[in-house]
């Protein structure tokens, strides 16, 4: 004859004890292990995106819209290829002008003195960096595509201090490429840029044939 | 409360369920595999902005354009050129590899080095180039004080017409030696035969664009014979289906080399019976009467028989091949049936543009004045000189000096007596004098060595004797760019700049069929601490001092260039501008481009790379300036040395075939050269290595090919490790049997047993030039071959 | 007096001494070390290690892969007969049976997974799976299917005496006991299909016409022979196992019952499949090579590689021990059972090395040549390390577990 | 899937004419250059010669004097009908691209189980069985391109047609506002590079380009064509020697185009 087995009605203290081992996996799992696979490394010097994309404050970057502003530093080659984050050249265009200020706060000081000084390029970490694998043409989504760079870039265009730069100890990404909630989940479009957020938004847009593989690697 | 191994257990258990519930297992895995997508030790290409740079190629002397694209200033990719008339969109393996040779560093000479090892191991250490030239400065002062000047010796294997060898030749003059050696190449004999038959000082060029039947002998014509560039693409014109005249290509081999199996025909020859066979063709052309007489009799001299001042008459061209070469005759040396000499007689008369070419492989290793007079003669009775798709004679660049030579009492003195190494009657010495002259004098003829992309060790045939000579010069430098082999055997390195980071310069590109000048402009950052060659120079003149100082009064190796330039400007002929009309088309060109501001014209010159004068209807027929202001087929010239060459009959003054001598015993064993193979002084790029095939290299082992039935008669199998004696040593090969080879002759590829460069050349199969025996040409004083005999025993 | 471990032995049973327990599985440790070391090398340095080529991208493993599968097959097959088809005399050998098949599948997954150039990337077959290609059906079925061989073999450890002691894994046992023939069910529908998509792996290749089957619907016919070989020559491989420890133990452990059961159904798929291979063969020769141009004898004209393949595959080694099988009194006698089961096996480790090795190793270019491989050390030593782990955990299930339930009444 | 299927993209493909090509190997260099290809310090190991681009000699195999010899150049050939290297793959690392046609590698992807490998007749796909061949300090890492990624150990790859080399054309049309290509703006680096220009490049689907007239020829024809793989690579060659090398005949089979006149 067959009664319940003596292992199912278990004593409170081992049950206690399965919740202390749960909880505590839940908090190594969701709080200790993000703070531990990143590292975090400030940017050389600070720059101020939203006092340049401001036109009231800072003339020259012109654009009819915001994605037009971004274009003036973050544009295109003659041969269509992204710029990407601009040379120190791009900055002296504007800041050698005595008429535009430069020089006042610490920052800026220092900006003059260690980079513009010494035509040194300024070592800036690229927050959006795809790895080597990835094929990503810019012209294909904002002029073609008219994508606006927010969709993808989120606010970074009204930031008016950079954030520091966090790497995953073990793949070397951006964390921006996995996003900030370690769950992976999203809210907007420009949380996270993992393959599949590419494809998703090719899905959404009817572009189905450009998730074939080729088009975004190489 | 205790706890007891149980409630452990539970603890661990809820732990588990409870980090499956978190990112963290999930996560990992993930990134560990992302960690495998981009491991820290698989390089990734810096990006940055795509650039492109115009320039030419001078790995060999053919001056192809070539397009570089760069990101930021890193050379990625090299392209031909198709706009550029040279090599209209051709380029050689070589060229196409060349951006390994800039960045492989341990194929280059990273700075001024000295001797770290025994001679010939390469071993060298790092030094400044203030040490550098202080050492030298220190040799050479003492050396012309103490000793005698002409103790300095130059091997010179820089482009013959090139500034740079002219600042060469410049130095030696000036420091009072006259002890300047050149590698004898194909381009010697040809200046030679120019000078000889048509009294012209100057290479010849072949209008290959405009010839409809190009009769080769054994002109490997896709193994790199001429530009490669040039040529391979011509090939692919010929062989166009449809679109212009169809031209034939006939080849005249004893290998089924690539040459020979792509062309229309190919003709199996006894190895080094190509002149009876020429002289052959030419007795039928007469024969039939089908030959170019009026061009024969107004402009050629010694065609008939003739009466010399003293009155006494001599035998003439026609008669001595009229009797000489019967078709019976020549196809019992030859191997050649008389029906083919028929044929190609009738193919010969038929075409509008014939052409037949000399210079066997990629020309490296050259043919013999006499065989190459013969095989010349065909385009001499069919009047194919100086016409559309003939041979060109008259290639003049109208470029500048370099100003007048300051030798000062001392070099004076020097100059005034004889060379230690006596040159033959064309004045040009060749290294092979030099390593006989330092083997068998017992006074020494050579102190300071001085190297300039010379590499005799691949380029010279007999180069075993390499070793020993160079072993017994007290002291050798070498201005290099790359750790080629014979500068492994330096003292001392003065490294010049890679090509692509340096002036580069071509004057007259090798067998181009009108004149031309290549120059471009560095288009990448030198990589090492090299120094431009001239700039070399000039710093060591310099630092010489006296007459040596003032023979180099230039700020720079560019001021040099733009000197001999200025003049070519000034002249007002050709164009430095490419035109619509190709410069092979015979028409004069319009507008020249040259503005005659020469600071504009130079920048114009740096804009297209390239120089070039037309040959124009006009220039067709020229009076020859021979003693007899003709053609001569029986050269005056050579009379007049009749006694320095030997010369005993009237046979000696013309086009003739002479067997070599060689021992009777054996097989004939011939190498061969391949396009995507460099068996020159410049490395063949690493990429290459992928191009050969594994029946010609395998792991370290080269093969010899030779044909089944010989295999046979010899009892070895595909694969068998033989070993191939001739009288100066003994190579090992791994044997490979194919059809291409002729039966009873043994063929091997050149270029490789290099003891230079790095892991992806070095120790690579066996260098076949060091056993190949050779004889003196009579006239031209170069290397005769093809006679090698050798023995083969299976190992 | 008794073995200083004899506390853990099955109920009732006589194992031998522990020292001599030990040194009979010295050389089976030395294997696997053998194994241990080429395997680091092969993840730290990568594939270099091996002596395959681009020519031979499989080779000796993938070969040890599809031998040991198909010989596993004896598991789920035993099991089928056993709980669906309700053979019970079986339930004397399907313990035996499914630690051979645990062995197999587990030998040969930790196999592949060093034989892929990318080890830590393994798992993108099942998440980005391609479900059109044969490799990734075989991988989901044979992991599942170890999983399936893994849940069969618990229950036999925790009848481990010392385990039976701890009240909630004996009871645990039990339960499983009582659901196995689910498993039995689950396995038998896994391993059909992988045994089956390892066949279909060659047979879709319509590219290599040496291997190139057609099929029903997207199977070709190698498919269904390789099922069919497979639970032809499992069972076989199975009786050679247990005979193999009989003869070492000097015991009888399983009843002769449960063999010639075994024997006797082995006997007609032998024969069904052998018939439909030499069926195949001919549909081979003479339909789909003429269409590739080819003739049956261009196949055989290069290397090593002759006609006697075929003849020693089909004829030496699927007919003859099929006639054996088949006659009752030729499977009674012990010896010729043996030899039978012996040569059955043979034929089909010979069948996945013809469909792996040669097939690559035919040029299919005309201007194509032969290029021969032999493995290196490091692949010989993973290969065999798959041997010396066979034998170490069946020593180990054997002294430990009631591996043969009749064993006690067998010797009394 | 069913909107894709209909998707119409161009289809390019490769002629080469073996009569023009001189077997001097320029196309391989520019390959690999051109790719990031790694190279060895030995690679005459013909079986781990890493090369996307390989060239085959071939003989007519007559006797001398009456030897004659050509060269295969042979990239990818792009199968087009249910490729076979696409089809086995089991983590979905190669694709048949409808948008160009092109069968793609994905090394990130590719867990190097060598399947393809096997499944490909024509030896199209190399293995990388090293990490690539880069030393530190030797230099060789300078001249590589950013336009394709090097590969890591462990991966299978393969001849793309160049592929970044369409993507380096529209993105130069898309600056210029245009979304459609000429002829000659999008060709491989073989095709470039070709001193004899035997080999041309273009768009299979498009009548105009000059591929899909040069395939119309009589002597056009494609590597194992019977075996069903559907290649977009073609060889054009008037020895009928050679073109009979194209393929597997049973006696009597191969039909020359001029038939030897009695």
């Amino acid at each position: 004859m067959q009664t319940i087995p003596e292992y199912l009605r278990s004593s409170w203290k081992g049950w206690v004890l399965f919740g202390v081992g749960f909880v505590g996996a839940l908090i190594v799992g969701w709080v200790i292990f993000p703070t531990v696979l990143y590292s975090k490394h400030p940017q050389p010097i600070n720059f101020n995106h939203a006092l340049h994309m401001d036109p009231e404050r800072v003339s020259g970057i012109e654009g009819e819209n915001e994605t037009e502003r971004c274009l003036y530093c973050h544009g295109f080659r003659a041969d269509g290829t992204f710029v990407g984050i601009p040379k120190l050249d791009s900055c002296t265009e504007c800041h050698e002008d005595p008429s535009t200020p430069l020089g006042q706060t610490p920052e800026e000081k220092e900006f003059l003195e260690k980079y513009v000084a010494t035509g040194k390029e300024i070592p800036w970490y690229s927050y959006y960096r795809q790895p080597d694998c990835v094929y990503f043409s810019h012209i294909a989504h904002v002029k073609m595509g008219n994508i606006e760079c927010k969709t993808c870039h989120g606010n970074h265009g009204s930031l008016k201090v950079l954030p520091a730069y966090q790497q995953n100890r073990i793949t070397g990404y951006s964390r921006n490429i996995w996003g900030y909630r370690i769950s992976g989940l999203k809210k907007n479009t420009w949380d996270r840029m993992k393959m599949d957020d590419c494809a998703e938004c090719h899905k959404k847009m009817g572009y189905e044939h450009n998730n074939t593989c080729f088009v975004c690697h190489k | 409360m205790e706890i007891n191994r149980r409630d452990f257990i539970k603890f661990v258990v809820g732990g588990v369920a409870g980090i499956h519930v978190t990112p963290l297992p999930w996560k990992l895995t993930d990134d560990i595999a992302i960690w495998t997508q981009n491991w820290p030790w698989v390089p990734v290409p810096e990006r940055g902005e795509f650039k492109e740079a115009k320039a030419i190629c001078t790995l060999c002397a053919g001056g192809c354009g070539i397009r570089l694209r760069l990101v930021e200033k890193r050379g990625v990719k090299i392209e031909a050129r198709d706009e550029f008339p040279v090599n209209h969109g051709g380029i050689c393996p070589i060229g196409m590899g060349g951006l390994q040779l800039m960045y492989d560093k341990d194929l280059r000479f990273t700075s001024p080095m000295k001797r770290g090892g025994p001679r010939g191991e390469g071993i060298f250490v790092d030094i400044s180039w203030d040490e550098a030239f202080s050492i030298l400065i220190e040799r050479l002062k003492e050396l012309r004080e103490k000793k005698d000047p002409r103790l300095l010796a130059v091997i010179d294997g820089l482009p013959y017409e090139g500034t740079e060898s002219l600042m060469v030749r410049r130095f030696l003059q000036a420091y009072g030696s006259n002890s300047y050696f050149r590698l004898p190449d194909q381009d010697l004999v040809d200046r030679t035969v120019n000078w000889i038959m048509h009294g012209i000082k100057g290479p010849m060029g072949f209008d290959l664009e405009n010839s409809d039947y190009i009769l080769s002998f054994g002109a490997g014509l896709l193994e790199g014979w001429g530009i490669p560039g040039r040529v391979l693409s011509l090939w692919g014109d010929w062989r166009s289906k449809g679109e212009g005249p169809k031209v034939k290509v006939v080849q005249i081999e004893s290998r089924a080399s690539n040459t020979a199996s792509k062309a229309d025909r190919w003709i199996a020859i006894n190895p080094g019976t190509e002149a009876a066979l020429a002289l052959g063709i030419v007795r039928e052309l007469l024969q039939r009467g089908r030959y170019n007489v009026d061009f024969v009799n107004e402009h050629t001299f010694g065609f008939g028989d003739w009466v010399d001042q003293e009155g006494r008459s001599h035998k003439g061209f026609k008669s001595l091949v009229m009797e000489a070469y019967t078709p019976e005759k020549v196809a019992s040396i030859t191997g050649v049936d008389p029906k083919e000499i028929k044929l190609i007689a009738s193919e010969l008369e038929s075409a509008k543009t014939p052409i037949a070419l000399w210079g066997r492989g990629k020309a490296e290793l050259p043919n013999g004045v006499y065989e190459t007079m013969a095989i010349h003669s065909i385009n001499l009775v069919l009047g194919r000189v100086q016409r559309p798709g003939g041979v060109i004679i008259s290639k003049e660049v109208p470029l500048g000096d370099l100003g007048p030579v300051f030798t000062d009492e001392k070099a004076k003195d020097s100059l005034r007596q004889d060379a230690l190494v006596p040159a033959g009657i064309t004045g040009i010495a060749h290294v092979g004098d030099l390593l006989k002259a330092i083997l068998d004098s017992k006074e020494p003829v050579v102190d300071t060595l001085f190297l300039f992309q010379a590499n005799p060790w691949v380029t010279m045939p007999s180069s075993i004797l390499l070793e020993k000579a160079l072993k017994k010069v007290p002291f050798i430098v070498s201005f290099s760019p790359f750790r080629d082999d014979t500068s492994c055997f330096a003292d001392l390195i003065l490294p010049d700049h890679g090509y692509l980071e340096k002036f580069q310069e071509i004057v007259n590109p090798k067998g181009l069929g009108y004149a031309a000048y290549c120059i471009s402009a560095p288009v990448l950052p030198a990589a090492y601490q090299t120094k431009p060659l001239g700039d070399t120079l000039i710093q060591l003149a310099g630092k010489l001092g006296d007459g040596i100082k003032e023979s180099f009064p230039f700020k720079s190796y560019e001021e040099a260039l733009r000197q001999r330039a200025s003049v070519l400007f000034s002249g007002k002929r050709g164009s430095i501008k490419i035109q619509k009309e190709p410069p092979w088309k015979w028409v004069e060109t319009k507008d020249s481009g040259i503005q005659g501001d020469d600071k504009k014209d130079w920048e114009a010159l740096l804009k297209s790379n390239l120089w070039y004068l037309p040959n124009t209807k006009e220039s067709a027929y020229i009076v020859f300036p021979t003693d007899s202001k003709k053609v001569e087929f029986v050269s005056l010239t050579l009379k007049r040395f009749k006694d320095a060459i030997g010369a005993k009959s009237d046979e000696d003054l013309m086009p003739h075939y002479k067997a070599l001598e060689t021992e009777k015993a054996g097989f004939l064993f011939l190498p061969y050269e391949m396009v995507n193979w460099s068996s020159g002084w410049a490395p063949s790029p690493p990429y290459l290595t992928k191009t050969v095939f594994d029946h010609i290299l395998l792991k370290q082992d080269l093969f010899l090919e030779l044909n089944p039935r010989t295999a046979k008669d010899l009892g070895v199998k595909e694969g068998d490790l033989v070993e191939v004696r001739s009288k100066l040593g003994a190579l090992k090969f791994k044997v490979h049997l194919s059809e291409v080879a002729m039966p009873g002759v043994i063929y091997a590829p050149l270029g490789f047993g290099r003891i230079g460069y790095d892991e992806f050349l070095k120790y690579k199969g066996v260098n076949v030039a060091t056993i190949l025996t050779c004889q003196k040409d009579p006239i031209a004083g170069t290397p005769l071959w093809w006679g090698t005999k050798v023995t083969i025993n299976r190992i | 007096m008794n073995p200083f471990d004899a506390a853990l032995f099955p109920e009732g049973t006589k194992r031998c001494s522990l020292k001599l327990f030990i040194a009979w599985n010295i050389p089976w440790i030395l294997l696997l070390l053998w194994g241990l070391v080429g395997a680091v090398l092969c993840l730290y340095k990568g594939l270099n290690q091996t002596n395959m080529t681009d020519y031979f991208a499989f080779a000796l493993w993938i070969v040890f892969d599809l031998a040991v599968i198909a010989l596993g097959a004896g598991a789920f097959f035993t099991g089928f007969l056993t709980y669906i088809i309700g053979k019970k005399e079986l339930k004397d050998i399907i313990n035996a049976a499914v630690l051979i098949g645990f062995i197999c599948y587990s030998g040969a997954i930790a196999m592949l997974g060093i034989d892929i150039g990318q080890p830590l990337r393994g798992w993108f077959i099942f998440w980005h799976v391609n479900v059109h290609s044969m490799l990734a059906e075989v991988s989901f079925c044979i992991t599942a299917y170890l999983g399936v061989l893994a849940i069969e073999y618990l229950p036999i450890i925790l009848e481990n005496r010392q385990i039976q002691r701890i009240k909630e894994l004996r009871l645990f046992g039990n339960n499983l006991h009582e659901i196995m023939a689910m498993f039995a069910a689950t396995g038998t529908f896994l391993s059909f299909f992988h045994q089956g998509s390892l066949g279909g792996l060659f047979g879709v290749m319509y590219a290599r016409p040496f291997a190139y089957r057609e099929g029903f619907y997207v199977w070709p016919w190698t498919f269904f022979l390789f099922v069919l070989s497979a639970i032809a020559a499992g069972p076989c491989f199975t009786i050679l196992c247990t005979r193999l420890a009989e003869f070492i133990t000097r015991k009888k452990l399983v009843p002769d019952k449960a063999v010639q059961t075994l024997a006797k159904i082995a006997a007609y798929l032998t024969g069904i499949y052998v018939l439909l291979k030499i069926v195949d063969t001919l549909v081979w020769a003479y339909k789909l090579t003429p269409k590739a141009g080819l003739t049956l004898m261009d196949y055989y004209k290069e290397g090593p590689y002759g006609i006697w393949l075929l003849i020693a595959e089909v004829i030496i080694f699927g007919i003859i021990p099929a006639i054996i099988l088949l006659i009752p009194k030729a499977r009674q006698h012990p010896g010729w059972l043996v030899v039978a089961c012996l040569m059955n096996c043979t034929g089909i480790v010979l069948n996945r090395f013809v469909f792996t090795v040669v097939t690559l190793a035919i040029p299919v270019m005309p201007f194509g040549r032969f290029v021969s491989y032999w493995p290196t050390w490091q692949e010989w030593g993973i290969a065999l390390a798959l041997v010396g782990y066979g034998f170490l955990l069946f020593s180990l299930s054997y002294r430990y577990l009631p591996l043969f339930p009749k064993e006690r009444e067998l010797n009394p | 899937m069913g909107k894709l299927s209909e998707h119409k993209g161009p289809k390019y493909g490769m002629v080469i004419d073996l009569d023009k090509c001189t077997g001097c190997g320029t196309c391989m260099v520019a390959c690999a250059h051109e790719n990031n290809l790694s190279v060895r310090p030995d690679e005459s190991d013909i079986q781990r010669k890493l090369t996307w681009m390989r060239l085959y000699m071939v003989t007519n195999g007559e006797a001398y004097p009456k030897t004659e010899v050509s060269y295969f150049p042979r990239p990818c050939m792009q199968c087009d009908h249910h490729t076979p290297c696409v089809s086995v793959c089991p983590a979905t690392a190669t694709d048949y691209d409808i948008n160009t046609g092109i069968v793609s590698q994905i090394y990130t992807r590719c867990i190097g189980c060598r399947y393809c490998m096997a499944a490909c007749p024509y030896h199209a796909r190399v293995f990388n069985w090293w990490d690539g061949y880069f030393p530190k300090g030797k230099g060789l890492e300078r001249y590589l391109s950013p336009e394709v990624s090097v590969r890591m150990r462990g991966v299978v790859e393969k001849c793309t047609f160049c592929h970044h080399r369409l993507m380096r054309a529209k993105t130069k049309a898309y600056n210029e506002g245009r979304r459609e290509l000429e002829e000659d703006e999008y060709i491989t680096a073989c095709t470039e590079a070709c001193p004899a220009n035997a080999i041309t490049f273009g768009d299979l689907n498009n009548p105009e380009h000059k591929v899909s007239k040069l395939i119309k020829s009589p002597y056009a024809f494609r590597l194992l064509e019977r075996l069903g793989t559907q290649p977009k690579v073609y060889y054009l060659s008037k020895k009928e020697w050679v073109r009979k090398l194209g393929d597997n005949y049973l006696p009597g089979e191969f039909k020359p185009v001029n038939p030897p006149k009695a």
